[in-house]
């Protein structure tokens, strides 16, 4: 409770948004608030201004391609993507949306600032790392796009650089994922998870083991090739209240199996 | 005589009591339209924000609120210095070396746990309270702290209390019976090297709160908190200001949730208390949550160290010893009083007639505790719980045969225990097959087999508890012979004004136990009209309520002191209008007069009616020509107390509380071997807790406590680094129970009236303990054949569970001889 | 519009319109229970896991602990104090009352939110789906049963 | 918590010896350092804004030499302290001749951190560390670069 003093910004275009982002070192951006408001209650974290990315309409909207392609919008909320029908085009998407948080956050929390936060036990870096997304980062400078191998670099820390934002999401065509986790209490925080895409190739992404996903493209879908790429990456997983870092590890290991199953389950 | 109906409807019956009345409270509640601490405002109030320790252990070198105070709207700032010039150190309840620990409402000189408030600071608003909070500067000398109880007494630790001369607060050896005869007379010996009951706590969803305005004319304060105990907070806070008692009104309406946690906040109601007075504005304080997780009232942490049992082959308990190690935390705010009270449930539910209990309480470098639902028995009947099955298991007996042939039975009630406390009523036996009926026992092998088909571990277990209500505090004698402890009391005023409206006054601070409802109930039974003519004033007031030394709510004991007050008070006021209502009639006796419909009328000539608003002009506003000495003021105080016997110091015996209400909890759970995380998927509570006013508020409260208990078996605790850093300060990482975590619930009751008790009642809510027992239960029966370990932990989290199906060492180490 | 610390906002809660003049680090259950008075909405964490705080806002359910104040300017609010239509308790809230859904009631206005939340978009909610919409709601008192109960019945 | 690790430098010892043992230098492989003050050759202290994500993290952070033998091993006393927390490290850096060439920097740290922002979770705060580590060593590279360029 009781943030430290702010200014507030609710810009009505995305270029008047990167003109203040990039006028204001201290500025960031306001998505859902769902993480950085609680932030910035702990005062762990304190930006000089926010800038409220609301009323942006080029960053919303759920769009499906000719090709399958999903393009979501970087403030479109979990609950739009689990109502949206174009989102259906890749159904776990809306499945793992449903199992973040609880009603309240998901419907304020933004596929955006979920990536942006990089929480390592945040739900949807994994996945999106899994399905190989394309991030599309607009600043002064115009747009580019980077891949999800390119996107993550730490906690709370993404390619998104000073005065850009996230404004958009794409994902490739595909239906046949998975995505296991064991969470704090039903539906909780995870504890650890993982996510796989058997679209042409086996794709799988962790979470919580790592400060970003660790992406690993073992040669087939069995069992023990996943088990020995899992083991193969030489994970040092975080030790913490809930998980020791072998118990990550190990759980690891299950939760890729697991997701791959439910991935080959969905072909 | 005892009733079984685990699934029965409530019938009409022809008194409120034993009827679901729907509360009176709710009203209210569901429109928002409560009144709790932080919606309570005053004209020029102060923000108190408090600067708190990032160290776990240091010296304070500096304190500089010079740039603090000079931040715009900020009204002034307390120190620890001026609390220390102001007031005296809080009253230990422990003799020496515990005695000697000197606690103030601020840190003097020394840090002792993260979290531990330094400086207060008062401004305008919330905001710049904090803000300025951030501009004090404090230096400090971090030293080494101690984080590991079971560390606190080697050589070499550093000192947390200079004053006690070390890190030992209390000792005491607890010895009944005849242990060598019990040992030598044993088949067999079990003997487990430790146990842990971890730290957690009930986590009310209101934080602590008070707004404390000082009337300098008066020199009083009134404190308006969620302090859910006035009567222990003034016997800490008079004597640390140097004022009387009286000068210190507390007045709450209602509060978010109490479960003991809101017992010790006497410290920072004395800060509040200094400031109202040095800033000459109402002081208002409302403790958030990272703040209450880092500073307030967790739950004591034990460690039950080198246990023996002596038994049977046969599984006939005769006696354990172990030593129990108490975690207190950086300050004694409740203890050892609340440490020692597990002596009210010594054996458990069982016929054990030799223990001996060798307890040391040491400070660590943590939040102090404070009492927690269960209190201290919770931790013991959990031990005594973990026995009977590590027993069970090495003996090869089934758990249930055994808690059978050990409970204490029926016909043996009242019971004395070997250290002289008293068991009043009630049917372990038949409490346990409800329980197990409930889970579907009988067929539990085929859900085993079932399990195992999905890959799944299938475990049932039982845990049991005794919620020992109205405490005498006799425990605190044997702790410190001078304090004179032996006795309680409650009070209750019962009133006809003028208009006639029944009016209703308790000394208790309810947090959600429906007082109003119950209170209500017992009155309306007595006077034979409809609980909705019953006014009862919500929540507290020392003032103007009714207020005995000890009111508040607090150890199970509502049903009993609380309630048995009304009754006193109303029976006194029945007798009074039927005294008033004969001399009004000209000389009708008593036995001609009955009350009905709101008045009281000649049985015979039943039109000869006085309603209760004539009873009330009478005497108020009517009363020239009635008789002098008819001795009527329809105002009626009763103060309650509970029958007790001095108890025997030196023994350590003596009748320690008056009821026991008793739960039984069967859990069945199913675990994924491959992750360790498990599931409950059937689950029953059964409770007797005597004669029931509400049955519909009794069942809250058992599911309440359930709910904590399996939030506390599972996820929730209070773990700290070596640094002394809480890794759990909020609800993100200390994971309370959600909707989706519960799991499908069965209730059951057995009534078995206390014969101790003017209402049969006995008093209840904190019988939670059983459930975290059923669940390390169930653990330990789905691990069985799969490595076989022993839990060891209270708290089992997945990792833990995972852990000991992976080295079934990581359980408790077991022993058998003999 | 540029930066501000401060700004001028109205918002319509139960009816009321309210124009005040706030900081923008105000949250908005700060906003609505200290500047406006409207203390039935609560406080019980501050990471945003307990959502004593819940308010309907434009007809979105949400955490007002996660929400600056300044962002809901021009918004429709409804809170606990809007349910009863004057004394009369609504259908849920007697359905809290005669199933003792509630035991200390601190979390019970953030709760009715949600179950009023939930009704409105899925009138006739299974077990699970009642769960699911209180996934969000820390109730310390009841162990959650009695208020499942009590949505289920007031649904019917 | 304890962090390790190792590094090579492309430089010989006494270069990476120069630059570790140059509070300026030393300074301004802070994260995010605003502006550094170096008392003596064994003190000096810099503003810091550690750059998280979510906000910086501002901290007033003093350093110490405590162990020094030249040109192989020297040991800092790091203290931060920020509203949000306050960080308190051991550190230690023994410099070897690499095989081949350049200079084999073998490190190890003791990080303490507490308050608001240590509160925040381990899955936070060690993959923070980590990243902020590896910051330094890249910094101190760089440093060591411009050192043997310079």
């Amino acid at each position: 409770m009781l943030l430290r003093e702010v200014a507030y910004a609710k810009p009505a275009s995305l270029a008047e948004a990167l003109e203040i982002l990039a006028a204001d070192d201290g500025a960031r951006a306001l998505a859902g608030g769902q993480t950085l408001i609680n932030v910035m209650k702990a005062r762990a974290g304190s930006p000089d201004t926010l800038v409220d990315l609301s009323a942006l309409e080029e960053l919303k909207g759920i769009e499906l391609g000719g090709d399958g392609t999903l393009e979501i919008g970087a403030m479109a909320t979990y609950t739009e993507i689990m109502a949206s029908s174009e989102a259906r085009a890749r159904p776990i998407l809306g499945e793992v949306c449903a199992q973040i948080a609880d009603v309240q956050v998901r419907n304020r929390g933004t596929i955006g600032g979920n990536v942006c936060t990089n929480d390592p036990t945040n739900h949807l870096p994994p996945l999106l790392a899994a399905f190989g997304a394309r991030f599309t980062i607009a600043g002064a400078g115009g747009e580019r796009t980077v891949s999800s191998d390119d996107f993550f670099l730490g906690v709370y820390l993404t390619a998104v650089g000073s005065g850009e934002l996230l404004t958009s999401v794409t994902i490739p065509a595909g239906r046949n994922d998975g995505f296991a986790a064991v969470t704090l209490g039903v539906e909780g925080t995870c504890i650890a998870s993982a996510a796989a895409s058997l679209n042409g190739s086996v794709r799988i992404a962790l979470g919580c083991v790592d400060a970003v996903p660790v992406v690993l493209t073992p040669p087939s879908d069995d069992a023990e090739a996943v088990r020995k790429a899992v083991r193969d990456a030489n994970m040092e997983p975080p030790s913490d209240v809930h998980a020791s870092s072998d118990y990550r590890r190990h759980l690891a290991e299950v939760l890729a199996v697991r997701a791959v199953d439910q991935a080959r389950g969905a072909a | 005589m005892t009733t079984v109906a685990p699934e029965q409807t409530i019938e009409q019956q022809e008194t409120w009591s034993g009827q679901s009345v729907p509360r009176k409270e709710d009203r209210r509640l569901v429109q928002g339209q409560g009144v709790f601490v932080d919606d309570v405002k005053r004209h020029g109030m102060g923000f108190l924000h408090f600067v708190r320790s990032p160290y776990a252990h240091a010296h304070i070198t500096s304190i500089d609120v010079s740039a603090a105070e000079q931040h715009p709207g900020v009204y002034g700032t307390l120190t620890g210095e001026e609390v220390a010039a102001l007031t005296d150190p809080f009253f230990q309840i422990a003799s020496v070396p515990g005695a000697n620990v000197k606690d103030y409402a601020l840190a003097v000189g020394k840090v002792r746990y993260v979290g531990e408030p330094i400086v207060a600071v008062v401004a305008e608003t919330r905001e710049a309270a904090r803000d300025a909070s951030e501009l004090v500067e404090v230096e400090y000398e971090p030293l080494d702290a101690i984080t590991d109880a079971r560390h606190a007494q080697d050589d070499g630790v550093p000192t947390i209390h200079e004053d006690a001369g070390g890190n030992l607060m209390w000792h005491g050896v607890y010895e009944w019976g005849d242990l060598d005869a019990a040992f030598a007379e044993a088949d067999k010996v079990v003997k487990i090297d430790e146990l842990h009951f971890h730290r957690f706590n009930s986590t009310p969803l209101e934080c602590d709160g008070a707004l404390v305005e000082y009337n300098r004319g008066m020199g009083q304060w009134t404190i308006t908190t969620n302090n859910q105990f006035p009567g222990f907070a003034i016997i800490m806070m008079g004597p640390a200001m140097r004022t009387g008692l009286d000068k210190l009104r507390f007045v709450t309406q209602d509060i978010g949730g109490g479960f003991g946690n809101k017992i010790t906040s006497h410290p920072q109601l004395v800060a509040c208390c200094l400031l109202a007075r040095k800033l000459n504005r109402p002081i208002q304080w409302t403790e958030w949550r990272t703040d209450f997780h880092l500073s307030m009232s967790h739950g004591n942490e034990r460690w039950f160290q080198e246990t023996e049992v002596a038994v049977k082959n046969d599984g006939t308990l005769l006696g354990f010893r172990t030593k129990a190690l108490d975690d207190a935390g950086a300050y004694l705010r409740y203890e050892p009083l609340g440490g020692v009270i597990w002596a009210q449930v010594t054996p458990g539910m069982y016929k054990w007639k030799n223990i001996r209990v060798d307890f040391t309480q040491v400070a660590t470098n943590k939040a102090p505790v404070s009492p927690n639902r269960g209190y201290s028995r919770m931790q013991h009947l959990w031990f005594t719980e973990r026995i009977i099955d590590i027993v069970a298991h090495e003996l090869g007996i089934d758990p249930i045969e055994i808690r059978k042939r050990n409970y204490v039975r029926t016909e043996d009630m009242p019971y004395t225990t070997p250290n002289g406390c008293v068991y009043d009523s009630g049917d372990y036996a038949q409490m346990l097959d409800i329980a197990l009926e409930l889970v579907g026992h009988s067929s539990i092998e085929e859900k085993r087999t079932d399990a195992k088909a999905r890959g799944k571990l299938l475990g049932v277990g039982i845990g049991s508890t005794l919620d020992s209500g109205t405490n005498n505090f006799g425990q605190s004698r044997m702790i410190n012979p001078e304090l004179q402890f032996s006795g309680n009391n409650e009070v209750a005023t019962v009133k006809l004004d003028i208009f006639g409206e029944i009016v209703v006054t308790l000394g208790t601070t309810p947090q959600g136990q429906g007082h109003e409802t119950t209170a209500a109930q017992v009155v309306a039974d007595i006077l034979k009209c409809s609980v909705d003519d019953v006014f009862v004033r919500a929540g507290h007031d020392s003032y103007w309520n009714s207020h005995a030394g000890f009111s508040g709510t607090y150890a199970s004991q509502f049903a009993v002191t609380g309630l048995s007050a009304v009754k006193g008070a109303t029976e006194m006021l029945r007798d009074e209008i039927f005294k008033l209502a004969g001399a009004v009639f000209g000389g009708v006796p008593a036995e001609a007069l009955e009350l009905a419909d709101g008045g009281i009328r000649i049985k015979e000539s039943p039109e000869a009616f006085l309603p209760f608003m004539a009873c009330g002009a009478i005497i108020n506003a009517n009363n020239a020509g009635l008789p002098e000495d008819l001795g009527v003021t329809l105002n009626c105080r009763y103060v309650y107390r509970p029958p007790f016997e001095v108890p025997d110091v030196e023994k350590k015996y003596g009748n320690l509380t008056l009821t026991y209400a008793t739960q039984i909890h069967a859990a069945v759970i199913e675990i994924d071997p491959e992750t360790g995380a498990y599931d409950i998927v059937d689950y029953a509570a059964v409770d007797d807790c005597g004669k029931r006013i509400n049955p519909q508020i009794v069942e809250g409260q058992v599911m309440g406590a359930t709910a904590q208990a399996l939030g506390a078996a599972t996820h929730e605790q209070f773990v700290y680094d070596e640094d002394g850093n809480l890794l759990t300060p909020n609800f993100y990482d200390y994971h309370v129970p959600h909707a989706l975590d519960m799991p499908p619930l069965q209730t059951g009751f057995v009534e078995s009236p206390s014969p101790f008790t003017p209402l049969g009642t006995k008093g209840m809510g904190e019988g939670g303990g059983a459930g975290i027992h059923a669940v390390c239960s169930a653990v330990q029966d789905a691990l069985r054949d799969h490595g076989g370990a022993m839990v060891y932990d209270s708290c089992n989290p997945y990792h833990r569970v995972w852990e000991m199906l992976n080295d079934p060492s990581t359980g408790a180490r077991v022993e058998v001889t003999g | 519009m540029s930066a501000t610390t401060e700004r001028s906002i109205t918002v319509t809660i139960n009816g009321t319109t309210y124009e005040r003049e706030v900081e923008a680090r105000k949250l908005l259950i700060h906003f609505v229970r200290d500047d406006l008075d409207l203390t039935g909405s609560h406080i019980g964490c501050d990471t945003g896991n307990c959502g004593a705080c819940s308010l309907i806002v434009d007809g979105t359910l949400v955490k007002s602990c996660m929400m600056l104040a300044v962002q809901a300017d021009g918004a429709t609010i409804e809170s606990v104090e809007g349910l009863a239509d004057g004394d009369e308790l609504n259908k849920l809230q007697e359905a809290f009352r005669a199933h003792h859904a509630l035991q200390c009631g601190y979390c019970t206005p953030g709760m009715l939110m949600s179950a009023t939340a939930l009704l409105r978009a899925n009138p006739h909610p299974s077990d699970d789906e009642i769960k699911k919409a209180l996934q969000g709601n820390i109730c310390r008192c009841t162990g959650y049963w009695n208020i499942f109960e009590a949505v289920k019945a007031a649904a019917e | 918590m304890n962090v390790s690790g190792e590094r090579t430098f492309a430089a010989p010892r006494d270069a990476v010896w120069k630059v570790l043992n140059d509070p300026a230098s030393m300074a301004k492989t802070m994260p995010g350092v605003e502006s550094f003050d170096v008392h003596d050759d064994k003190r000096w202290t810099a503003n810091v804004k550690i750059p998280l994500g979510l906000g910086g993290l501002k901290m007033k952070v003093d350093m110490e030499k405590i162990e020094e033998q030249a040109p192989e091993h020297a040991a800092l006393s790091i203290k931060g302290k920020g509203v949000g927390a306050m960080l308190s490290m051991q550190t230690s850096f023994d410099l070897s001749d690499a095989d081949g060439a350049g200079t084999l920097m073998k490190w190890a740290a003791d990080v303490k951190i507490a308050g608001p922002v240590g509160s925040m979770g381990q899955r936070v705060i060690q993959p923070i560390v980590n990243q902020q580590v590896s910051h330094v060593l890249n910094a101190l590279d760089r440093e060591v670069q411009n050192a043997v360029a310079g």
